[in-house]
């Protein structure tokens, strides 16, 4: 019952805080139904990887350690997000950016889509699958478009637009799957258990592979929009740099990896038709080139959060190459990629909020010796960036160095190496940027000093994850991975 | 026992024919131009006046100004040790090779630099960047010729080559008379002399040696012309060494040593005369004209070695 | 058969949406696709007799054919558009590149071996062509509203594949499709209002100042 | 005695990774008591001159008997595990680290209240500690992970070190331009490694050695690896961040980046062609060879054309990794040609290395006290120094002498490696234009080396004598004690290095013993307590040293007996009969002048002569202004253009992102149809 209450929670709590009277009230509301939405999702993944996969309400929901491993994501960046969100909403009122109408919207959008991202993760059936990936988009356009300006209309409309025709495409591919599905066992099996992950997740099921390829391709753009490969990427800068910075945080901590999680899926059972020599280039060429096509943004990017955003795009081609390079040690490479981006680029969503909100602006040529305006985001703002572009003692260096070797292992020196490039790149791109606003000498305005306790304390841990694991990675976890590799590798018979 | 005495006697000799080397220069160049010159002992009697004199030593001027006279003296001294003059043998041959004799130069050199500069006069900077400028070309020069010389023997050890070399009779290679042209090029650069240098003159325009020991007076001026008449036999004993080293006594008795001491001073007269015709002969060089001396050095050493090389 | 000859008519009349100026008569032209759907459902389910296409006929002619269409309606007479359409394109040549569109993608699928899916595949050339429409109709449109409107006519195009290919999705996902479909349509409508708020227009002309 | 010995060894297991503990402690206590940082300073000095005692004594105790294995970690995934062992080879390194890691945290126990109440000393400390930590966990890495994961701490940690002062001028662009360029090498490396992995299917070196890979790779890997570690070691054209950073860094880390960081450098490439790599064919030693001597020629005559000090210091350790490279560049030809001459010029490449460490860090030391002192770099302000700070004259006179290469210190010993190796090279080259190539080098190594002395008569007449060219100079006052205590005892071991050559040479011969394919360099070289034997000359420098000592005492007798006693009067220095003021005396510019003129066809000085006429009347000027210097060549055409025309495309390129919602929707059908295409007629 534990997926029920996991979706529940953060729904019920969504509502409350609709009506309720009262910021303070609000608060408190939030912030226990974020904590407890946490802890039941951080139980769950304990479970599975204690007892591996589980199912709930008959076949419904099923958690397995694919799913689990997002869902910690969600866990533990949902719940440092909800945590920012108090000091930066309170802000944000203090500013008279937003009025209390606004902030409740805020709230009562900020948990339904939790709760829809929850779904993603633990939903059986791959059309619903498809169902509450629709419904991250329309759930977060809500919270895109909160801010009364033309550019959150703007973006959010983009966002929906591009989105709901990505999406619409991948439609037809999960048609098209479940129609050769049907064509081929529906005597044989209940149609309405067709479609669901525990079903197709087996090797010894062959469908009609040409029908199999067509819906792939369907599904690797539709989704490949919402998860931003270049070039389908264009709606993710505009809502990212748009968004309320958690929600930020959220959309390209999270929800881009939930996306992601379904797009690895549909492969997988794709991958028992068809092989996986006619996926694995698909995942390389697109990774490859969100990589490439992140870097000239990055380079003469000027707004703040919009770079963050590109290196999102960025570290997603990374992860898709992951995939595409594939065995064991590729798809574990991929698990841990996602969950330390996960952490550092949420740690630097919410330290580039309190950059925008100290300074008034995103232009980073606006923002100068920030080491010493904020003596604790500044340096951990610094710290983020060395991380994301997979420095050491940092995790996803690690992560990146597995996806390097597992890439040469895996017979694909060159796409590693053009992603080597790439990202180191990046890396000269966003350090360079990076320390213009860092270093120097402040001007007068704005005076030294953080905001709040409840716009730095969250960033610690996030902070902590993304070093503790850059040294050491507890065996809990990288049993999980082990397990998530291995359902994936399970699936893909080669 | 008795070769060490012989090759302490070497060391002595250097030291003590030095300044009448010098004086016979400046005989005979005077004798070419139809002047009638000082006297050969010359050189002796001013060493002595200097030594006898009170020194009068700059206020600018710290420590390293007093030092640098002992120093040179030494480190010419050090390299005397090393070269055979009239023995194959020398008194620290295992100490070092040609390598180090030059680095001896080298060590010297940079402190007469620094005093030079220590004084805060002009003159005697622009004396040591003089001094710098023009050495650090010809080393490259010199290095390679060593090696052209070295290479028959087939070591740096100089006692060695000089020995080799003796064995070997007269050369007719093509690459060994390069090889001799390119060392006096650099034994003339080295030594101060014209057409880079002149040692004569004080005029801040012309001088490069001269520059930084212009502040000096006394003792130290005399431990410093002392020892730069010591380097001048000893590279002209080194050409000797290299180019020529017929009649060096093999082993340490009487008579082949007085041979080798009797060729020893006709191998002096014989570079003394050829230096003193060149001097009169020539104009000095700008001192941006000097590189391109240095240089045809360095590319005649490099057609020896090549020739070396094919033969 | 029947649905075949229903898919012709929708292509037909999705093309007719690309060819018409006014918004209204494309909101119209919509809702009667829409209605077409819900009939070929319900003539299906006379088929088949089965009581989730019954349902799902149902729920097509409420949602799609008169809910739908009346809240863009509303939208658009809150809003009191002043001038019609303005597309990036003149109609001729939109018409004639998305005829173009649809043979391309004839070509392509006829490639594709369909046998072994049966004989009422041949719905599904017209399904993606009905994609491609709806894509091109969001492309060369100007008034955002059209966008939403291109993003029902490919939700219908894929819910007659859908259909045509195995009665349907299973019936919750489906549910949950008409759901999505619905709240972003209310979605649509609300973005649209509040741009016509603040740019007082709803072309998408102002929504270019995220660059870069 | 039998007890003993079991106690070192003992200690030989534990003290490398005792010595890491030890600075990771002391960075927390740094952090830790960064609130008062008496006590947190106090702490991580204690703990990094341990340690650096501890490695210093872990290189001498890893220098004999066999592989030590550190530690070992597992990691999360197959290839993530942290591997920390000692080799002879490495132990070398870990001892010049020691050495120069203690020195510099002696130093900065004065150098540091530089910056009390300006900034963050318990950071700076903290960073130096992580510093020395990273470089010997770079020669303790016995796989690839810890290897770049040590590589690249280091490159982070530096590039704080670097930032240190952020405030300054020019530094923000420094910390940048080198951080990017050691990253860009780094990602070489990592595929050099990879390539390597492929064929020996093994993360550790200890397996990688045995692999046998086919030539093209064995040739790839090898140009991956000159790139990488070109990098780090500054060979021109891969320089540019080198002059940059290094001066920008507060001095002790100067001294530290340019006397140890860059024999990290020197360390991985030996790494490469030594263990990694089966010996090669003879164009890698060729090309490395040209490379070294370009360098090194591009080094110094940068730093004759500076007038900072420490960027002119900057300069010249360009030139001596430079030199260095010259050395395995004749190392590698001669192992290419399976001659034991390779043991010779590896000896000169070791004991050069080492020698550099030592002078560097002093002079690094020395320019840092006189910046301190006189609040200047700028040799044309400086001075006359000699008389306020005396001891810190004198230990800078030693450094110079060492970089000039003078008997009797160690800049000596290495010279002389080098320079009979490459005359074996001359001698018996294996083909005649590989000879002729030897011949060039020595030409090269010898311009080199006669530019050096003229650089270190520049770089301590300037600073030190003569008169004091401005205020802040003429108010110098000496180093503090521990500053003194550590350039003394730097200043002490060049000589020592020089005078008994066993200090390092001997360390060599050990190490080379064991490095694959020298078991015969004992017969190539023989080093005895006082002297170091080729097989084609010997020197003993202690002989050398003695010899000059009585050569000064034989010059003040013989002065003594000739001249008797005579007075010493003080006067003015002659000056054509006008008083010498202190603008009158030569500048650093003025005294390199020569240099500029000979080689402009190479340098392109750029001088400007700005006269400040009289308005009343034509004929005279109140002042001139003469500014001459040379322009960064390399940056300007090859790597500006480079970076303009990567910016220039960025901006065009993101055009295609215009904000036009449509034309989204039309890249997505676009890639749609595009794959459906390729997936179709593929």
């Amino acid at each position: 019952m534990l997926p029920l209450w996991t979706l529940l929670v953060p729904v019920a709590t969504g509502a409350i805080c609709y009506a309720a009277k009262g910021t303070r009230l609000i608060e408190r509301v939030h912030l226990l139904g974020s904590t407890v939405t946490s802890a039941l999702a951080l139980g769950l993944v304990w479970r599975v990887s204690g007892e591996g996969t589980l199912t709930a309400l008959g076949q419904f929901f099923l958690v397995d350690a694919l799913g689990a491993v997002v869902l910690a994501i969600i866990a533990l960046v949902g719940w440092t997000a909800s945590l920012f969100s108090v000091g930066y909403i309170r802000h944000e009122l203090q500013e008279g950016t937003l009025d209390d109408r606004q902030v409740k919207q805020y709230y009562f959008w900020y948990h339904l889509f939790l709760a829809t991202m929850l779904a993603v993760c633990m939903v059986n059936n791959m059309g619903l699958l498809w169902v509450a990936i629709e419904a991250t988009t329309i759930v977060s356009a809500f919270l895109v478009a909160l801010y009364r300006k033309g550019e959150a209309l703007e973006a959010a409309w983009k966002y929906l637009i591009l989105c709901g025709t990505g999406i619409a495409i991948a439609l037809l591919g999960v048609i098209l799957l479940y129609a050769s599905a049907v064509r081929t066992l529906g005597d044989a099996h209940d149609v309405h258990g067709l479609l669901n992950w525990s079903f197709l997740n087996n090797p010894d099921i062959r469908l009609q592979p040409g029908v199999v390829g067509l819906a792939f391709v369907f599904l690797l753009v539709g989704l490949g929009t919402k998860v931003g490969f270049a070039p389908m990427h264009f709606w993710l800068p505009d809502a990212h740099s748009q968004a309320p910075t958690p929600v930020s945080a959220l959309l390209s901590g999270v929800l881009l990896n939930c996306a992601m999680l379904v797009l690895i899926r549909f492969a997988v059972v794709a991958g028992h038709t068809i092989g996986l020599d006619e996926i694995r280039p698909l995942f390389i060429g697109a990774g490859l080139l969100s990589i490439l096509f992140a870097f000239p943004f990055i380079l003469v990017q000027q707004d703040l959060k919009r770079m963050l955003a590109f290196s999102t795009v960025e570290h997603m081609g990374i992860i898709a190459v992951a995939v595409g390079i594939g065995g064991a040690a590729g798809y574990a490479a991929a698990l841990l990629q996602m969950f330390n981006h996960a952490m550092a680029k949420s740690l630097l969503f919410m330290a580039a909020g309190n950059l925008t909100q100290k300074y008034g602006t995103k232009q980073m040529a606006r923002v100068t010796g920030a080491l010493r305006v904020l003596p604790f985001t500044g340096p951990v703002t610094l710290i983020g960036v060395l991380a994301i572009s997979g420095l050491p003692p940092f995790s996803l260096f690690t992560s990146e160095f597995s996806v390097a070797a597992a890439g040469f292992a895996g017979g694909r020196p060159w796409a590693v190496a053009v992603m080597l490039a790439g990202i180191a790149l990046i890396f000269g791109a966003m350090l360079f940027h990076a320390s213009r606003m860092m270093f120097g000498a402040p001007r007068e305005k704005p005076a030294a000093g953080e905001l709040g306790r409840w716009s730095t304390w969250p960033l610690l841990l996030p902070l902590a994850f993304v070093v503790v694991f850059g040294l050491y990675v507890p065996p809990a976890v990288s049993g999980l991975i082990r397990q998530a590799a291995a359902i994936m590798t399970g699936g893909w018979a080669s | 026992m008795r070769d060490i005495l012989f090759e302490l006697l070497q060391l002595v000799v250097i030291v003590l024919v030095a300044p009448l080397v010098t004086g016979f220069i400046k005989k005979t160049k005077a004798l070419l131009q139809g002047r009638r010159g000082p006297r050969v002992l010359q050189p002796y009697y001013d060493l002595y006046k200097y030594m006898r004199k009170d020194a009068v030593v700059s206020k600018a001027s710290s420590w390293i100004f007093t030092a640098t006279p002992y120093v040179v003296f030494g480190a010419t001294l050090a390299a005397a040790a090393l070269v055979p003059v009239f023995m194959r043998d020398s008194l620290f041959s295992f100490t070092g090779d040609l390598v180090l004799l030059v680095y001896l130069f080298a060590l010297a050199r940079f402190f007469i630099a620094m005093a030079g500069v220590d004084t805060g006069s002009s003159f005697g900077a622009q004396g040591a960047s003089r001094e710098m400028f023009v050495s650090s070309l010809a080393e490259p020069a010199l290095f390679v010729t060593l090696l052209a010389a070295a290479l028959p023997a087939g070591t740096t050890h100089l006692s060695s080559i000089v020995a080799h070399a003796a064995e070997r009779g007269w050369p007719t290679s093509p690459a060994f008379y390069m090889m001799v042209v390119a060392f006096a090029i650099l034994v003339i650069a080295e030594t101060g002399r014209i057409p880079v240098d002149n040692p004569d003159t004080h005029l801040e325009l012309t001088m490069i040696h001269e520059g930084p020991i212009l502040e000096y007076s006394g003792k130290s001026l005399a431990l410093l012309q002392w020892s730069a008449s010591i380097k001048q036999v000893l590279l002209f004993a080194l050409l000797a060494d290299l180019c020529f080293p017929w009649g060096l006594a093999a082993s340490a008795d009487g008579p082949a040593v007085l041979a080798g001491l009797a060729v020893f001073a006709v191998k002096m007269a014989a570079i003394g005369v050829i230096v003193s015709c060149v001097e009169m002969s020539t104009a000095k060089m700008r001192l941006f004209k000097v590189p391109r001396l240095l240089g045809a050095a360095l590319v005649l050493s490099l057609f020896a070695l090549t020739a070396e090389y094919l033969m | 058969m029947m649905l075949t000859a229903t898919s012709v008519i929708l292509v037909i009349s999705a093309l007719l949406l690309v060819w018409v100026k006014s918004i209204m008569s494309s909101i119209k032209i919509l809702a009667l696709q829409s209605l077409f759907l819900g009939i070929a459902c319900l003539a299906l389910g006379a088929q088949t007799g089965s009581a989730e296409v019954y349902v799902m006929a149902v729920l097509t002619i409420l949602v799609k054919a008169i809910l739908i269409p009346y809240i863009l309606a509303a939208t658009m007479r809150k809003i009191n558009i002043r001038r019609e359409a303005e597309k990036y394109i003149g109609r001729g040549v939109s018409l004639l590149l998305a005829s173009g569109l649809v043979v391309f993608n004839y070509v392509v699928t006829e490639r594709l071996d369909f046998m072994l899916l049966g004989s009422e595949i041949q719905t599904l050339p017209h399904a993606v062509s009905m994609l491609l429409i709806g894509l091109f109709v969001m492309i060369t449109h100007k008034k955002a509203i059209m966008q939403g409107i291109g993003l029902i006519v490919i939700e219908n195009g894929l819910f007659l594949l859908a259909l045509s290919t195995a009665l349907g999705m299973p019936f919750i996902v489906e549910i949950g499709i008409f759901l999505d479909v619905l709240v972003s349509v209310i979605l649509i409508s609300i973005l649209s209002y509040r741009m016509d708020q603040t740019f007082r227009s709803i072309s998408t002309d102002w929504l270019r100042k995220l660059k870069g | 005695m039998d007890e003993s010995w079991r106690i070192w060894e003992h200690l030989r297991l534990w003290l490398p990774g005792g010595a890491l503990a030890l600075l990771a402690l002391g960075a927390c206590a740094a952090f830790l008591f960064s609130g008062h940082s008496a006590v947190g300073r106090r702490l991580a000095h204690g703990c990094s001159a341990l340690a650096g005692a501890a490695l210093a004594a872990s290189g001498i105790g890893g220098l004999s008997g066999g592989t030590l294995t550190v530690a070992h970690i597992r990691g999360a995934l197959p290839f993530t595990d942290i591997l920390l062992r000692v080799t002879e080879f490495s132990a070398f390194f870990l001892l010049v680290i020691g050495i120069v890691g203690l020195a510099a945290t002696i130093y900065a126990a004065g150098y540091v209240k530089e910056y009390e109440g300006r900034k963050s000393v318990p950071l700076l400390q903290a960073g130096m500690l992580l510093f020395i930590a990273a470089m010997a966990g770079v020669v303790m890495a016995g796989n690839v992970f810890t290897f770049l994961l040590a590589w690249e701490v280091m490159s982070v940690v530096s590039y704080f070190l670097v930032m240190y002062e952020h405030e300054r001028p020019g530094t923000k662009r420094a910390g940048f331009v080198y951080a990017v360029m050691t990253h860009i090498g780094t990602v070489f490396l990592t595929i050099a490694f990879f390539i390597l992995r492929h064929y020996s299917g093994s993360f550790e070196f200890a397996r990688m050695e045995q692999a046998s890979l086919p030539a093209s790779a064995q040739s790839l890997v090898f140009v991956l690896a000159l790139i990488g570690f070109g990098t780090k070691a500054g060979l021109v054209p891969l320089h540019i961040w080198l002059p940059r950073a290094h001066p920008a860094a507060p001095s002790h880390i100067s001294a530290l980046m340019s006397g140890v960081m860059l024999k990290t450098a020197v360390y991985g490439f030996l790494l490469f062609t030594l263990h990694l790599l089966q010996p090669g064919p003879v164009w890698w030693g060729v090309a490395v060879l040209a490379l070294g001597a370009n360098t090194a020629l591009f080094g110094v005559l940068h730093a004759l054309g500076e007038v900072d000090k420490k960027r002119m210091l900057a300069y010249s350790s360009i030139e001596n990794m430079g030199i260095l490279f010259m050395g395995i560049g004749a190392a590698l030809i001669f192992l290419a040609a399976g001659q034991k001459a390779a043991a010779f010029a590896l000896a000169a490449v070791l004991v050069h290395a080492a020698n550099h460490a030592l002078f560097k860090s002093l002079l690094f030391m020395g320019a840092g006290a006189v910046l301190k002192a006189a609040h200047t770099a700028n040799m044309n302000r400086l001075g006359g120094l000699i008389r306020r700070m005396p001891w810190t004259a004198l230990f800078m006179l030693a450094g110079a002498l060492a970089m000039a290469a003078m008997p009797p210190l160690n800049g000596f010993v290495g010279e002389w490696l080098l320079f009979q190796s490459l005359f074996a090279l001359g001698f018996d080259g294996p083909a005649t234009l590989l000879r002729l190539a030897g011949a060039l080098a020595v030409a090269a190594l010898a311009l080199v080396g006669a530019l050096a002395a003229f650089l270190s008569v520049r770089l301590f007449a300037m600073t030190f004598l003569a008169l004091p060219r401005s205020e802040e100079a003429r108010e110098a006052r000496e180093a503090s004690l521990s500053m003194r205590i550590a350039m003394g005892l730097l200043a002490a071991s060049c000589v020592a290095a020089g005078v008994l050559p066993l200090v390092f040479a001997g360390a060599v011969q050990n190490t080379l013993e064991r490095i694959a394919g020298f078991s015969g360099a004992s017969s190539m070289l023989e080093v005895s307590p006082l002297a170091i034997a080729g097989a084609d000359s010997e020197i003993a420098p202690a002989a050398a040293g003695l010899l000059l000592l009585c050569g000064l005492a034989a010059a003040w007798a013989l002065a003594r007996a000739i001249g008797g006693k005579t007075r010493t009067v003080r006067g003015e220095t002659w000056n054509c009969g006008e008083p010498l003021e202190p603008r009158m005396t030569y500048t650093a510019s003025g005294f390199s002048k020569p240099i500029r003129v000979a080689f402009q066809r190479l340098l392109l000085p750029s001088r400007v002569l700005y006269v400040d006429r009289d308005p009343r009347t034509p004929y005279f000027a109140r002042g001139f202004t003469y500014t001459g210097q040379l322009p960064a060549l390399v940056e300007n055409l090859l790597y500006k253009p480079a970076m303009n025309l990567l910016v220039a495309g960025a901006r065009l390129f993101r055009g295609i992102r215009n904000g036009v919602v449509q034309s989204y929707l039309l890249y997505l059908l676009a890639t749609l149809v595009l794959i459906l295409v390729w997936r179709i007629w593929r």
